[in-house]
């Protein structure tokens, strides 16, 4: 589910890039911090792994076949942060190389899966890790992996007014169930193999520590995202809450004017004003990936 | 007819585009050897590769007597026994001995009997303890002896190895020369070390840009392309 | 995009070390000048006229015109299916507005990555701000994905060699000693680095 | 002293136990080179790896007249120039070009300095156009080769190389040993490949289980070990 440019509505992409940009400036100084120069190659290889291990299918029954996604491997053995820079690496190499997402939709695509996804991976399997359901943990890493990324590519798409009838939506969300279930399945699998070919490949693993508070991390994500889900799915509810808290729904396109003083201007050109939003978006991703990236390159100074 | 392997103008291009064989002409008689040498990227790989109908071209492929198509496909790779050049690749089961027993659990045999045989072929490449390890911890040497007795184990009439020396030392080299002298198996050897071809292969082929250039007794054939440092 | 990764893949890198104007120009511009296409043609309604503006760039990059084409048609089957249920749905205009927004943004970013190489893109993203390890990390990615796709097909031929059907366990084993084996590949790349000075420690 | 290595006892332990290193006592003199021979598992790659300080074991180790110890790991990287098996793994930069200049670079040479350095080298090793190209469209010959260029970027007055031959041709292969010939730095090689080591090195050192076996003119050595096939 990588989306392309020409879907979101340019508050959502522009959000979410917004979004993304200063959590990967972040993450990429906490995967960098306290570690080895030895770990950037490894990120990088695992990173190819990813890519290859889409050649090696898995059957799945009559003549059906998945493979590997890769994100909650990648949370697992490489821990969060740095399996969120290898899954934004390999978004950014898809969107320039492969045209498989958009470049302005990066941000969202960034967002569902090298930040919500990864989250929705580590989570489940950190709590359960030293526990003896170690391998249902491992087993809903996987699954909310993609599950979670999915809903959020829903939900963003029809924010952007892309329409998707209620038993459309029905069937995409048993589709991404099994889709999921099978990225757990691989994952499970996967792991049990390497534990078996390669004994001890685990240096050290994690200590089941304030369960508590991850429980509720996790449970206050779920809620989250199955809530922007359920929303996504009642566009009449979502235009009712957009309107509650100030947006307006105009051409299926949640818009925020950036320039109120001039809507009397531009308001009868609205192609004008859609396109110096546009813009404005660019402009706003771009001023706080410098200020960001300033920031962080201050900070890792200092 | 006693020809194990039989090729006619075989040609394949792979889907980039690269012409990687431009008609392959090569008889492989019963318990012949033949060494296939010839320079990096000739299309050596390439040629192994249709033998046992993982890559198909177009041409006339007869391999045991029987076309490689489709509905041959599973007798002719029981018949073809294919050792890798990196036995990395070809090793992925949690134990030696699970993993030599891989072929003939495929083949339809049942858990024991399979096993019993992985047993014998273990201890005829030399390997005579330790089954139950994982192969990930094996000395290179030993891996490529595993990989050879997977390959033995679902008693192939041809034997298709594709640089086979690579990591071994030259008494390692020797063993492997050993035991492949003493199988009465027609053999393919892919190889770019001169002495283990010379001691193997009566006969050589060489390949050049997807042809063959030459075939014939090996000396000669490495004197006429200056096939040695 | 679940077959082999093979030499087609690296046609932008063939492409974009051609020569011609647009190939010339510095890469921070040609960045900036395709996110801003990008966003006009995802807000301007009437962005479909930006089509007669594709055809001279290409032509000015000297690239193949059918080439370029077929590249950002791969964008296609995503949103054919969402331009299909949007039509379902009841609003065909929206539907065609999907199908060319995304056609044409797909390519402008095919047109960035044909007329610049992605070392000198990710080089114009650093500039921007991008992390460097990100930037290192993407640039190890691209380097060993050729290598690393090239051994999981190895793998792949040689289980079916061995006769295996594929099954869900061979591929998970498969996949586990690719991991491996990638995750001692890694350090042997470390060891490289280091013993060319990367670094201080060992 | 002219000696470019000298170790003296030394013992190496990983990890997990292996007893790696048992003593190793070894000499190179200037502009001398010397093939490492001996069975896989014996140690070859561990001694070499502690040339430049990646591992560090117990024992006297000082190369070009400096003890291998943290702070003069730098001064000592620089000197020592490591070849290794497989070039896919040190040709880690975008083009040829950055990854031949990424050694000079660390050194802290201006870049365009790097960059006119590592042209020169590059046409030294026979590489005279698509510097701005990535690895990938290089035969394995043209990888070694370009590997070597790295190394030799940052001049270094030692080379050690792993089983540098290994997926060569035999042209490739007398293309390297023709290169490595018309270099003036001592060289200290691990090779299986015992045409290659005979055509390079007079004098030869073989490892057993992590020691020094034997000491000497090369083709005594493989006499005595039957080090050929
Ligand atoms: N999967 C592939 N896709 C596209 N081209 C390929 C593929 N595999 C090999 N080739 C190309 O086909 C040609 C023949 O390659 P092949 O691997 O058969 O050579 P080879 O003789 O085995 O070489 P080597 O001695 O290096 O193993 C080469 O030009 C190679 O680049
Ligand atoms: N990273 C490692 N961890 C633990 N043991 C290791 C490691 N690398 C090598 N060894 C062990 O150390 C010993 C020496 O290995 P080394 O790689 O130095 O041998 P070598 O002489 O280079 O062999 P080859 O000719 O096969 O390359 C072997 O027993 C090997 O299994
Ligand atoms: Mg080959
Ligand atoms: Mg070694």
């Amino acid at each position: 589910m990588h989306i392309p440019d020409g879907f979101l509505s340019t508050p959502v992409w522009a959000g979410l890039a917004a979004v993304s940009a200063p959590a990967v400036g972040v993450l990429a100084r906490k995967a960098q911090s306290g570690l080895d120069e030895s770990r950037v190659p490894l990120m990088g290889v695992m990173g190819a792994f990813v890519f290859a291990a889409q050649m090696i299918n898995f059957p799945v029954g009559i003549g059906a076949s998945g493979h590997l996604l890769g994100g909650a491997l990648l949370a697992i053995t490489l821990g969060p942060a740095p399996a969120a820079i290898v899954l934004t690496a390999i978004l950014a190499i898809q969107a320039l190389v492969f045209q498989d997402g958009g470049l302005l939709a990066l941000g969202a695509n960034v967002f569902n899966m090298a930040l919500a996804g990864v989250l929705a991976a580590w989570l489940p399997y950190r709590l359960l890790a030293g526990t003896r359901a170690r391998r249902l943990g491992i087993f809903l890493a996987g699954f909310l992996s993609v599950f979670v990324s999915a809903c959020f590519c829903l939900g963003q798409l029809a924010l952007s007014g892309v329409h998707m009838p209620g038993h459309v939506l029905a069937v995409a969300v048993a589709v991404f169930s099994v889709t999921a279930a099978l990225e757990g399945a691989i994952t499970v699998a996967v792991v049990a193999a390497l534990e078996r070919v390669q004994p001890g490949w685990r240096r050290e693993a994690p200590q089941p520590g304030r369960r508590l508070l991850i429980l509720v991390g996790l449970a206050a994500f779920l809620l989250a995202s199955a809530g922007f889900f359920l929303a996504s799915a009642l566009p009449d509810g979502l235009e009712r809450v957009a309107g509650l808290v100030g947006l307006q729904g105009r051409e299926q396109t949640l818009f925020v004017s950036p320039f109120p003083d001039y809507e009397a201007l531009v308001i009868a050109n609205p192609w004008l004003r859609n396109a110096a939003a546009g813009l404005a978006g660019l402009l706003l991703t771009l001023l706080v990936c410098l200020l960001a990236g300033r920031w962080i390159s201050r900070w890792r100074n200092a | 007819m006693s020809c194990v392997v039989n090729a006619r103008g075989l040609r394949f291009r792979y889907e980039d585009g690269t012409e990687a064989l431009r008609g392959v002409d090569l008889h492989l008689h019963k318990g012949e050897s033949v060494a296939l040498l010839g320079p990096n990227r000739s299309g050596k790989t390439t040629f192994l590769l249709h033998l046992n109908g993982i890559l198909r071209g177009d041409g006339d492929l007869r391999v045991c007597d029987l076309p490689v198509t489709a509905p041959h496909l599973t007798t002719i790779r029981r018949k073809v026994g294919f050792l890798f050049q990196d036995p990395e690749d070809q090793l992925f089961r949690p134990t030696l001995l699970e993993d030599v027993a891989f072929g003939p659990l495929q083949a339809g045999l049942p858990r024991p009997e399979a096993e019993e045989r992985a047993r014998r072929v273990l201890c005829q490449v030399g390997i005579g303890d330790g089954w139950d390890r994982p192969p990930y911890h094996l000395s290179g040497g030993e891996k490529q002896r595993v990989a050879l007795a997977g390959i033995l184990a679902v008693q192939p009439e041809v034997l298709i190895l594709d640089e086979p020396t690579t990591h071994l030392d030259p008494p390692a080299r020797r063993t492997l020369l050993d035991l492949l002298l003493t199988l009465p198996q027609a053999k393919l050897v892919v190889t770019h070390d001169t002495a283990f071809a010379r001691a193997l292969c009566p006969r050589a082929v060489f390949f050049e840009s997807g042809r063959i250039a030459a075939d014939g007794p090996i000396a000669q054939i490495i004197d006429r392309f200056a096939w040695e440092i | 995009m679940a077959q082999r990764i093979g030499r087609s893949h690296f046609v932008f890198d063939e492409w974009s070390r051609l020569r011609s104007p647009l190939h010339r120009l510095p890469p921070p511009l040609k960045l900036l000048s395709t996110l801003a296409l990008l966003a006009l043609t995802a807000a301007w309604p009437g962005a479909w006229r930006l089509f007669a503006l594709a055809p001279v760039l290409i032509l000015l990059a000297r690239l193949p015109l059918p080439g370029l084409l077929w590249r950002a048609a791969l964008v296609l089957p995503f949103t054919l299916t969402f331009a299909l249920l949007t039509w379902w749905a009841g609003d065909p205009a929206h539907a065609l507005t999907l199908l060319w927004r995304s056609y044409l943004s797909a390519l402008w970013a095919a047109l960035l990555m044909a007329t610049t190489p992605l070392e000198d893109v990710l080089l114009a993203a650093r500039r921007f701000g991008a992390p460097r390890l990100l930037v290192e990390v993407i640039q190890f990615t691209w380097r060993y994905l050729g290598v690393v796709a090239e051994q999981a097909w190895r793998m792949r031929t040689a289980t079916l060699a061995r006769g295996a059907d594929r099954s869900f366990e061979i591929s998970a084993a498969s996949l586990a000693v690719l991991f491996s084996s990638s995750y001692a590949r890694a350090g042997r790349i470390h060891r490289a680095m280091a013993a060319r000075g990367a670094g201080g420690g060992a």
